[in-house]
């Protein structure tokens, strides 16, 4: 890119936008980019700008648009400096210059990289690598809880909210303890358990049973009540007191 | 460590980068110079390394020490977490078995796919256990003692009931809602 | 020459046998052993010969000696040319990581095109990493450690210029420069 003012080519096609096409008007003034003139970059640029309209070159907005920027800019130096006009036409100039060097800096360090001693082009790794074997096998992590929660929530999402609980008639263990304690009260003599359970269908009938027993038994822990049978499954026998 | 030759670098840096064992005459195209010698040379300094330079069949090449090709393989375990779906899914064989794929898709709510009960299987957690005697004799899995020995369970009977769930609010309706959006948004 | 120890033979022949560079760990896990000190036993041994140990962004790896290219270039086809967009877009997404597109943008002046980063990211030297929590959230672009390896650089402090790039204050975005500019001005 070491074309000089002169010596452009008026290939529009040649340059990255309007910032690529003022790096490289800078870099003809042979000047560090530090100590460039700002002023005679805006005369190149616009320079260029009017030969390639003569020619008759289909310009791009962005072209134009930094030619109008900068013709503004140019009128803006050259005035004479109103503390009043904002912005500051040498801070936009400043700004200008900052976006070059950086730009030109990327643009260096960039070649620089590319001519490093390159891994495929300069440097080779070997070619034909053994090769290094990761057999993995899982080891599956996932515990008791995970599990329970999974279940719930599969439950919770599928299951039907509202559920129906079949018609059952139940007698809990404190109404039989009360119970059995209230008619041990007025027994004197052995009784069979069965005496002892409430009237009702069948499925009250049995779980009454299994309630009373489960009373008798706490009550005869307590020396409430003794318990009698002959043998297993014989008639259970009740009698109040140890 | 006496320095190389420019001939033995050069013939080592060539058979380094080459993707296929070379002849002499093939290394020498390259180098410029008789490789014979530097052949040798490399071979002789390699011949206690962790390579080796090998001559088969007219041909060099290095290679891995055979002693060391142990290490080129190496078995790991590496922990990784049961998906959601794997969860879900082991839970429902656990819960319903002997269960078909298309029970599990219906208690889930959501199709299966074919990895998740993979991936349990290869876990060890559920096995494929018979068919079922219906139409199209569908494949029913069960879980496996393995299962039971992981979640430290006596049987199968150990697992809470619904009641326990409720109770432990793994049932909370309050999350319902967030949860099936959770699910659709992740099949 | 002095007969390499067990370590170090492990650790060549794992580094030989690898098909991308290792970091101290991965060997290790290979080896079994701490690799700190074989590591640089073996950099010391191959400093002077055909095929170096080199260390880039901490990962080892074995290499042609670079002087030896016109040997090995031979018969090899040029990486694909990278265009200067290209070139300069990844100059600075490695002198500024991470970097967003816009902040890309502003240093060229004109749009990334839409191929640009997608090849540098194709050839593995660029990679996307994160978002800047700003408005819009943008990506935030950076460096791989392969792109560090094929351009030869032990880490990012070892780019070309880095450190009078960033003394000059030419990796500062414009806005923080003029800042500096003014106030060097006002002293």
């Amino acid at each position: 890119m070491a074309a000089t003012d002169d010596r452009l080519t008026l290939d529009l096609d040649g340059w990255e936008g309007p910032l690529d096409l003022l790096l490289a008007l800078a870099r003809g003034q042979k000047v560090d980019l530090r100590a460039i003139s700002i002023l005679a970059l805006v005369e190149q640029y616009l320079g260029f700008m009017e030969r390639a309209r003569a020619l008759q070159l289909e310009l791009a907005a962005d072209y134009l648009v930094m030619a109008a920027w900068l013709a503004y800019l140019k009128s803006a130096l050259l005035l004479p400096r109103d503390p009043a006009v904002e912005p500051d036409p040498d801070e936009l100039a400043l700004r200008l210059q900052l976006r070059l060097e950086r730009l030109d800096a990327m643009r260096d360090t960039g070649a620089r990289l590319m001519a490093r001693d390159r891994l495929g082009r300069d440097v080779f790794a070997r070619g034909a690598p053994e090769g290094l074997h990761n057999v993995k096998t899982a080891a599956w992590q996932v515990g008791f809880f995970d599990l329970a929660t999974a279940y719930g929530r599969v439950a919770a999402r599928t299951r039907p909210v509202f559920h129906v609980v079949a018609d059952r008639q139940v007698m809990t263990l404190e109404a039989a303890l009360e119970r059995l304690v209230a008619l041990l009260g007025v027994q004197i003599h052995w009784q069979r358990i069965e005496r002892f359970l409430p009237d009702g269908t069948d499925g009250l009938r049995r779980s009454a049973l299994a309630s009373s027993f489960l009373a008798a038994l706490e009550l005869a822990r307590q020396g409430r009540v003794t318990l009698r049978q002959a043998e297993p499954f014989a008639p259970l026998y009740l009698k109040a007191g140890a | 460590m006496t320095s190389p030759g420019d001939a033995e670098r050069a013939v080592e840096a060539v058979l380094f980068a080459a993707t296929e064992p070379m002849t002499a005459d093939a290394i020498r195209a390259h180098v410029g110079v008789d490789v014979r010698a530097p052949l040798l040379a490399l071979a002789a300094h390699y011949a206690g390394r962790g390579v080796n330079l090998v001559c088969r069949g007219e041909r060099w090449h290095f290679q891995t020490a055979p002693d060391l090709a142990h290490l080129l393989r190496r078995d790991r375990e590496e922990p990784r977490r049961l998906s959601r779906a794997g969860v879900e899914t082991l839970a429902i064989v656990a819960y319903h078995e002997p269960v078909t794929r298309a029970e599990i898709e219906a208690i889930r709510g959501v199709a299966v796919a074919k990895g998740t009960l993979d991936v349990l299987m290869e876990a060890g957690w559920v096995r494929p256990a018979g068919r079922r005697e219906v139409p199209g004799r569908p494949l029913v899995y069960a879980t496996t003692p393995h299962f039971l020995a992981h979640f430290g369970l006596a049987s199968r009977r150990d697992l809470p009931g619904m009641e326990d769930l409720r109770a432990a609010g793994l049932l909370d309706p309050v999350d319902l809602a967030l949860e099936v959006e959770k699910t659709r948004e992740e099949d």
